[in-house]
């Protein structure tokens, strides 16, 4: 049951310390939950371990978090879109858990389901399945890889209602769903507060959305912007 | 006389059969998609979350809330649906995936892949090719035969941090294609060639063994 | 005398809380939802793909799509959305539910619960219980006092197969209350008693240890 | 990608055989695939194992296989509903598998998700975690269930479309979905084909339906009816 909150920082009121660990929705830069990020940037709490598929930029989205320096470490698949990130990392100041992107979202799906670990292919042979527990199902090798609980979850939706019920919208959808289920709160921003949701078609119930905000002017910046040309009439 | 990107990306869609589900990875495999045959339906799957990718938006059609794995603006079908990254790749995990093509730094005479990393140098991270790989019927790679330094991509052995093990059934690249009819240790054979290659220069410029 | 189901059921509904949610098992956990007091605000869960679950539809208003975990004619509600099974028990287990109402075959002292079958005769099944037990913070039992041989219900030792061991926060039977802080070791505390029931009453009808 | 058949004898024809193991989605009798079901009676394929929360009722849903005999074993999470089945179980013609709800929709999900095993709190401690493998994840006990990948999944749909994505309606989706992922061959039945889906409300997208019939005249009966009274004016 949500709680709708006037603000990104009046919604992380008392959520927040030092050493924490954050799970993030949002794909490169869509669909991140642009004004949540930047409310734990304002309020300075530092030493953070975020779970997300990417770091955003270097001006951007969790980019940010990186850049003032309040991310001790990052649970992600894709960080190649950060400089800032590079840097930190190849100096040893930032440390980095790499897992390929399904194992990442499933791990974030796991931890909100109660299972805590769970036997996957995915990384079998690799160095990122150096140092995990093996184990053969039916003649093939899988590695266990672990469910993940953060703290905080923040999560990005296009229209939630009063109870915290919550609908993306097309590929901003990504890791919000599986994100949203796995903190101990979680807070959503959403751009529109609608009266009613198709109940067939909520992406999240409002069980797993503890707190709610009602963004305005989101940047929803374009990483790539590519475009055809219009064959002529 | 080596082929172009699009000649390979065109080479890469014949790998395309009517009715497959397919999935780009970034790169050169991203370009395939406009090479598919008349009457081949293929409905294409970005990994954040889209089955049914449709191609680039008119200018000024852009949707930031609508974008394909490499980050860049797409748009919708009459067949799109969309989900969320763990139900995307419960179906690459789970098999659903007629086939997934990708780019290489290195593929082993084995068909080990390696893709990701470079140690010290670039950690972009391994995004979803460990999966892909993982996970797809069938791993179509698309890279140049040889590195900037004229170095071998196609070698006996990966000495970067593998991607898969074991993992590619057919290799494009701008001199050659490769093949092998399954992952039990059959080796690579030479399918075809570029116009003019020989197959001693082809041999020169490879470090794995294939039969030809 | 003793508690009707009714009374029962009106008890149990002083477990619940403003804002919780909660799932009622089959049988008088049902009854519940009938007892929640005005200005607290609960949203019930059916397992089987609801939250928000509302009363009974009126004659001529039922839906073969749309039922409880109980298999019964129910309604939505504004707040309903429908999910999965995988999604529901994904809840379920998460720990999201912060209560849960359901029936017994036996409680035992210790806080183990056998409400799914009877060797050689009865063969139902567990359905969610042994999910419900597992992850809800809180167990809620309903159950008469003794079976219909006046046989012990609330035992020493359970002799039946478990649902789960360890989970019982909360016993209401037809005769009394019982409750414990928590699930590590503290015995059952007597905190209620149904009027005209005397202790050594209970305790004569009662084959677990309690405190009162 | 769909394909669409004119009925359910000719959507599965070719896909059944002696011995094989089928996946059905419904809850009781709520969303069973009823049509595809009543074409596998009439087929009279047998030693049948069938994975499914519920056996139907002794004339309607799984219960006609039962009675027919044609069912080797039942996976299932409750069976309460069907004398037949207690028949046949207590007398030992019939195999079960007993499996709790939330373990059962969990190893289906695994199964099309290509997840062999996962770990979980559900059962331990009880005689369905018995013979099983355990782990401790911080410190609690958990025990390894297997996915479940069937030869043939068979759901009920409310909408489909040409392509095979599919929408459920109300609580009969249920297991369908995840039952849906989990066939080698997926087939579906519907109660209506439509042009156009909203694609950020699909269900079960079109990867997973290999075969698609529309149905007409479903009995969907339902098994408790239970109504209120109006309050009077």
């Amino acid at each position: 049951m949500a709680r709708i909150y006037d603000d990104a920082a009046a919604a992380l009121d008392g959520l927040l310390f030092d050493g924490m660990t954050i799970v993030a929705g949002g794909f490169g830069l869509c669909g991140i939950p642009e004004k949540l990020i930047a409310a734990v940037h304002a309020s300075g709490v530092k030493d953070l371990t975020v779970v997300s598929n990417n770091a955003g930029v270097d001006d951007f989205g969790l980019g940010v978090l990186l850049r003032s320096r309040q991310v001790k470490k990052m649970i992600s698949s894709y960080v190649g879109e950060n400089k800032e990130f590079e840097r930190q990392f190849l100096s040893g100041e930032l440390e980095l858990e790499f897992a390929p992107q399904g194992t990442l979202a499933e791990r974030i799906r796991a931890g909100g389901a109660g299972i805590p670990g769970f036997y996957t292919k995915t990384g079998v042979g690799t160095t990122l399945a150096e140092g995990k527990e093996h184990k053969d199902f039916d003649g093939e090798t899988y590695v266990l890889e672990r469910g993940i609980v953060a703290d905080l979850a923040l999560v990005h939706a296009w229209r939630g209602d009063r109870f915290g019920n919550l609908v993306y919208r097309k590929t901003a959808r990504n890791f919000n769903p599986n994100a949203a289920t796995a903190g101990k709160v979680t807070v959503a921003e959403v751009e529109e507060l609608v009266d009613r949701l198709d109940p067939d078609s909520v992406h999240t119930p409002s069980v797993y959305v503890r707190r709610l905000i009602v963004g305005h002017d989101f940047e929803k910046r374009i990483e790539q912007r590519t475009v055809r040309q219009r064959e002529s009439a | 006389m080596p082929w172009s990107r699009d000649e390979m990306a065109a080479r890469a869609a014949h790998e395309l059969k009517d009715g497959f589900y397919v999935n780009l990875g970034i790169g050169i495999p991203t370009l395939v998609s406009n090479h598919i045959a008349p009457g081949i339906d293929v409905t294409l799957q970005s990994e954040n979350g889209m089955l049914g990718m449709g191609p680039f938006p008119y200018a000024g059609e852009e949707d930031p809330d609508l974008i394909n794995a490499g980050k860049q603006t797409v748009t919708e079908l009459d067949r799109t649906c969309y989900f969320s990254s763990a139900d995307s790749f419960a179906m690459i995990r789970g098999g659903k995936m007629d086939l997934s093509i990708l780019g290489a730094m290195e593929v082993a005479e084995n068909g080990d892949l390696a893709n990701w990393m470079i140690p010290g140098k670039m950690i972009k991270g391994p995004g979803g090719a460990m999966d892909l790989v993982a996970g797809a019927k069938r791993i179509v790679v698309l890279a140049d035969h040889n590195d900037k330094k004229g170095g071998h991509k196609f070698v006996k052995a990966c000495t970067l941090p593998l991607t898969g093990a074991n993992v590619v059934d057919v290799l494009i690249t701008d001199l050659a294609v490769f093949e092998r009819p399954d992952r039990s240790g059959s080796p690579f054979r030479l399918v075809e060639m570029a116009a003019g290659v020989t197959l001693d220069e082809l041999r020169a410029r490879t470090g794995a063994a294939f039969t030809a």
